[in-house]
């Protein structure tokens, strides 16, 4: 499958197997190595509690497809929205939500991100300008698309971002949402996380044009597919839309190609289920968004193996916090249940 | 009802303004406007007052599409505010939401609602769902103008009276004002609420003329209002069918039965209070209602009865007028057989009288 | 059901094919395997059988999604009679329809109810009103597979139970089976059927076992059937609810309290005969059902017995025991008091027989 | 406004000044031209009977449009399957619907196509392979794409069409009904009646790009625009369509740009409602699709002046029977009311 996939994204800007090349200041591309461990370190400890059970709220991990929430949310300001899947707990942590926070939430405790109401699939960062994610399908495309009218309404300069899988290019929502905002212009970026799944089906079982990218011509936009593991192209390609939608210059629909290394949902890598080859799955752990920048910043002396250990020490400490946090916290009330219907 | 009980009482049908909350406005009571007109100069005044507001949605600017409900408007404060749209109804209502969750408050206007059924992930997957998703911590301040549109031969998916879909949906507000006046003062309400609010508006009231101050007020959500009393029977009304059963009430009064008629207004939270407090007097209970039958607004008011100890006070059963369980047929033969009318509504008194 | 009780009535659970109608399975009533297993059987079957008959929808052919139900379908019968489909809900939909319309008989699998939202518009406008709108002349025998997945802290999106929208709507027959019996006899049935049926299917029934033909047999649709035998109080429930009140009835039954238990088995038509024998015979009414309340199955069923001169003889009020008007909370600890169960029925049944 | 379409319009095959030049036989051609005549005089009559209160149902009128329904239909077979929307008549008339039938639909009488119970946006004729039409804008799209997977899984050869307007191209479901097609491969052609208008709303004003056609690239299906004014380019653009899809090669979009002569619903052109220009609507209907026909035919010998006044006269006396008929015919009985919810 994998092959067809790389056929099909001959004519793209694919470059998966060469190594990063950057013009990235240092320091922000070692800011931006920290949000990618902390979403991977995240990612890893959150399987081992689902695997113990303390975790029970399905959870799609982002472990594999760092690169592209980190790349997009560093070119954005608090102000602008980021809107968010099933797939949440990267967007989340890359747009600077509360690690505490989204644990908890994870844990379905009252101080979770959503107060335990929402769990894994429905984190919100109000404050960071995380106003939700949708467990639904294409579900957050069109209400990016409402924020960026908001903006634009309102002559502020923020812009909202739209984060979805390739299965979104599946639902007719999708269409209408780009043609909307390209129709009116709006400051709104649409990231497509095309990972080449959509649960059990691979892209080329259920799209009959797999570039995805391509679709955004069909509604005057620009579309780029991009490696989805080369922080730097996702970097530079959501500064650029993303300047585009500040100037007014409208919309645009990036493509960014990754992979999830784990199960649609879960902590296992659902090899056993013969629905991915295990080839496919090395392949593309060879391609690791983390290391890939790691060796690039070792490289270029930006940071040193020290400093790295160090990092890692510091996130699983405060990863390991939060779980402490998350573990002691009281789970809702039972009256609870009846508040928040309505304001 | 009761403290709050209506402190003036007309059995005509145009002045009804009973509710202590708005009687400040009286002294303004001159001026008669339609119900159409209501809606026109409240979304006008609404525009016009905050920079939050903005209409949205497919036929705002057409000057046929809506009735004259939204006439002018595009004019006036040109097309970042009232925004036409594609007919792309899922994205367009997520599109309400997302603008809502930056701190607008759109009024989405569904032409039909036969039409809202192409919206409804964004309505129940999200709008409902987006506050108590997120543990109350993000509002959702839109409203749903949802317009019933049937009669003159349209048939199945231009006619159809879906309130108690979205009446069934947590989350959602719903309300259906049926006179001018509530018509303005619950736009008012809802564009004062930071919860969705579902406003049903029935293009059948277009026509009704009733006094409406000029000025801005508000109707609350959740309250009802007897529009005619009466001792022997309740009949519930919502929306258009407020008006079936005032004249089912009035032709009823020659026959010397007294009918309490009660205009729910909101279907959603319900004014259990009034429905109950006149049930309790009158002991006899029609329920008449603009949409289907099975799992629709009269069988929720029914049961409320049903599950109240004022039950056992009901002397006779309780009486559903509505549509049957059957799509709209376009032959004006079948129209007239299939909407509940007064004379329904009178057929329904007797009985429940017989009983 | 009058005339048509049932031959054979036993307490427990397992075994209650006891209409008539298929009186004759019982030599083979020696098999037991689970829902899951019994869906899945039946599907093999059915597809095997007929030509015409062809299963689609998102996750058909996934070893997870669905459960187990179509387990070794694809393997079985290609993916031209099995289609595994882009999620693009609404069109999926419409493609059923279109096959309807040439002669094939799909079943359309939800793997969610919450995903039909996205579908609203071709079930509602489209399969329902379309053998209405052409006077009869095309049949649109679409079965509508709507699966309940819920709990396990999956929250608002992921959890819903939304068969009263269904009954709400003309057009559709809605049926929800409880037992693996009846899932399979009720399949067959649907799949006999020239109308779009919902065919509603909660995986909290999955890992009930119970006694199942090997064969193809049919369960009518609009029957119901008494679970447990009672005096004092009847409750009437739907599909896993039915698990729970036999639960509470159990219960009961220790404190000397005979509970009726009616499993409806079809929400639409509904079997009113039954609902009435039995309510008629016990005098008190408790009705369980999955969904929300306003609105709701629940709020049909007791507007049935509202507007029945039956209702005379009721001789307390009739209690609701349904999801409150609350989106679905993820927290286990909110499951916990959010879903209806067997302890909820009881306290509604002690509160009936103390009024 | 037209400009604007002109505009957009000229990388297509645009040549709407132009007179017809065709090479089907001049037998077909004038069966076809027939059938307009059908069409335009059945809707003129309905124009009058809408003024005169005759009839009550919502009438969307189609003239302007003959060629677009008329060519299509006529590269089809009885048994191959077509969809129909709100502008339904063409299509009725076009697949060879009982006239009489459709006419008692419009009085909404028993005897009407739909016995009354479906009124002018709801016709069928099953006996002549139109099961349907509907009153939603996109509504049919993927019904008829069901259709054609019926069609393939029977291993029949008949094929399905489905006909809509540019608006339908705003539907999330058509862009989802694409995708399905040609994913499977179905025998199903997309028919787009591009008359440059949605209700009120020009095609500018509510799609980023215009050309319709170019979605189906999207979806690796090819897209073409066409003159819909010009009968023979229909007749051989749907043709080559249809037996791509009956020789199992898949569906094919067909953008038929046209017009419609009167207001978006009932009898009058209103250009009172300031919605379009009487240039626009004169320059249509100086390439009005019949007359464009009846030139040509004229000019090719291929019938006089006398024969085509003799296929008016014949028409209109059909059409006054069908009234007759219809305003004899009973109304539907009150106790249908409650029939034909199910069978
Ligand atoms: C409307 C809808 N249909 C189906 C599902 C079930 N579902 C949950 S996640 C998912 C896969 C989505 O795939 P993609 O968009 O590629 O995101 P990924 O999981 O690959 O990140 C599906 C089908 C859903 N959540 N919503
Ligand atoms: C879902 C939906 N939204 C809105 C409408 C109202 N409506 C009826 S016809 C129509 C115009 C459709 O335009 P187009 O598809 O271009 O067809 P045309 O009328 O031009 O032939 C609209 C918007 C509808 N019928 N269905
Ligand atoms: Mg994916
Ligand atoms: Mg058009």
């Amino acid at each position: 499958m994998v092959q067809a996939i790389w056929a099909r994204g001959k004519d793209s800007t694919l470059k998966m197997k060469q190594p990063l090349s950057s013009s990235i200041s240092p320091e922000l591309l070692l800011k931006m190595y920290v949000t990618m461990v902390k979403i991977r370190k995240f990612e890893e400890r959150v399987a081992d509690l689902v695997i113990s059970k303390e975790i029970v709220t399905p959870t799609h991990l982002y472990i594999g497809e760092e690169a592209v929430a980190t790349g997009v949310c560093s070119t954005l300001k608090k102000q602008d929205y980021v809107f968010s899947t099933h797939r949440s707990h990267g967007h989340y942590l890359a747009k600077g939500g509360d690690l505490k926070a989204l644990m908890a939430e994870l844990y379905c405790k009252k101080t979770g991100c959503s107060r335990g109401k929402g769990g894994s699939m429905h984190v919100a960062s109000p404050e960071m300008g995380l106003p939700g994610s949708s467990a639904i399908v294409g579900g957050t495309i069109p209400i990016a698309v409402g924020a960026a009218l908001a903006f634009s309404m309102q002559n502020s300069d923020a812009i909202s971002a739209a984060f979805f899988g390739d299965g979104a290019a599946h639902e007719g929502v999708f269409y209408e949402s780009l043609n909307f905002a390209s129709l009116k212009k709006l400051p709104v970026i649409f990231v497509c996380e095309n990972n080449l799944y959509c649960t059990h089906l691979s892209v080329v079982d259920t799209l009959a044009d797999t570039n995805i990218y391509k679709k955004a011509e069909a509604f005057a936009m620009p579309g780029v597919r991009i490696d989805g593991n080369d922080i730097s192209e996702v970097y530079e390609t959501a500064k650029r839309a993303v300047e585009n939608a500040r100037q007014s210059r409208g919309p645009t629909l990036i493509e960014a190609m990754t992979y999830r290394w784990r199960g649609h949902v879960g902590p296992y890598d659902d090899l056993d289920k013969g629905l991915r080859s295990k080839e496919e799955l090395d392949c593309w752990m060879q391609r690791c968004p983390v290391r890939k920048l790691e060796k690039h910043l070792l490289k270029q002396g930006a940071t040193s193996q020290l400093e790295i250990n160090q990092i890692h020490k510091t996130i699983s400490e405060e990863i390991e916090k939060a779980v402490e946090f998350a573990r002691e916290s009281p789970y809702p009330d039972e009256n609870d249940l009846l508040h928040d219907v309505h304001k | 009802m009761q403290g709050k009980a209506p402190t003036r009482m007309k059995t005509t049908f145009s002045t009804m303004c009973t509710n202590e909350d708005y009687e400040e406005h009286e002294v303004n009571f001159m001026r008669k406007i339609n119900f159409a007109q209501a809606i026109n100069e409240t979304l006008c005044q609404l525009i016009d007052k905050n920079n939050h507001v903005f209409l949205i949605g497919q036929g705002v600017t057409s000057p046929w599409y809506v009735g004259s409900t939204t006439v002018g408007l595009i004019q006036r404060f040109g097309s970042k505010r009232v925004i036409d749209t594609p007919t792309s109804e899922n994205a367009v209502t997520g599109v309400a939401l997302g603008a809502a969750l930056a701190r607008m408050h759109p009024i989405l206007c569904f032409p039909r609602m036969d039409f809202m059924y192409y919206a409804m992930d964004q309505i129940a997957n999200h709008i409902a769902n987006w506050h108590y998703m997120f543990g109350g911590q993000l509002n959702t301040p839109v409203t749903l103008w949802a317009i019933i549109n049937r009669g003159g031969e349209q048939a199945a998916q231009h006619s159809q009276a879906i309130q108690a879909i979205f009446t069934h949906i947590p989350g959602l507000k719903v309300v259906a004002p049926s006179t001018p006046y509530d018509a303005k003062g619950l736009l008012v309400t809802c564009v004062e609420e930071d919860n969705p609010v579902v406003y049903i508006d029935d293009r059948w009231l277009y026509q009704y003329e009733g006094e409406v101050p000029e000025e801005l007020y508000s109707v609350p959500i959740g309250k009802g209002v007897v529009r005619h009393k009466g001792e022997d029977v309740t009949v519930v009304a919502t929306s258009y069918m407020v008006h079936e059963a005032i004249k089912a009430a009035e032709q009823l009064e020659k026959e010397k039965i007294k009918t309490e008629v009660v205009d729910l207004r909101s279907l959603k939270p319900l004014d259990e209070n009034l429905l109950l407090t006149s049930v309790k007097k009158t002991g006899r209970l029609v329920i008449a209602d603009g949409g289907w039958k099975t799992c629709g607004i009269t069988a929720e008011i029914s049961a409320r009865i049903a599950e109240n100890d004022i039950f056992k006070s009901i002397k006779a059963p309780i009486i559903r007028v509505s549509l049957p369980d059957t799509p709209a047929p376009a032959s004006s033969s079948l129209e007239k057989v299939y909407y509940p009318n007064a004379k329904k509504i009178m057929l329904a008194v007797k009985r429940v009288l017989e009983m």
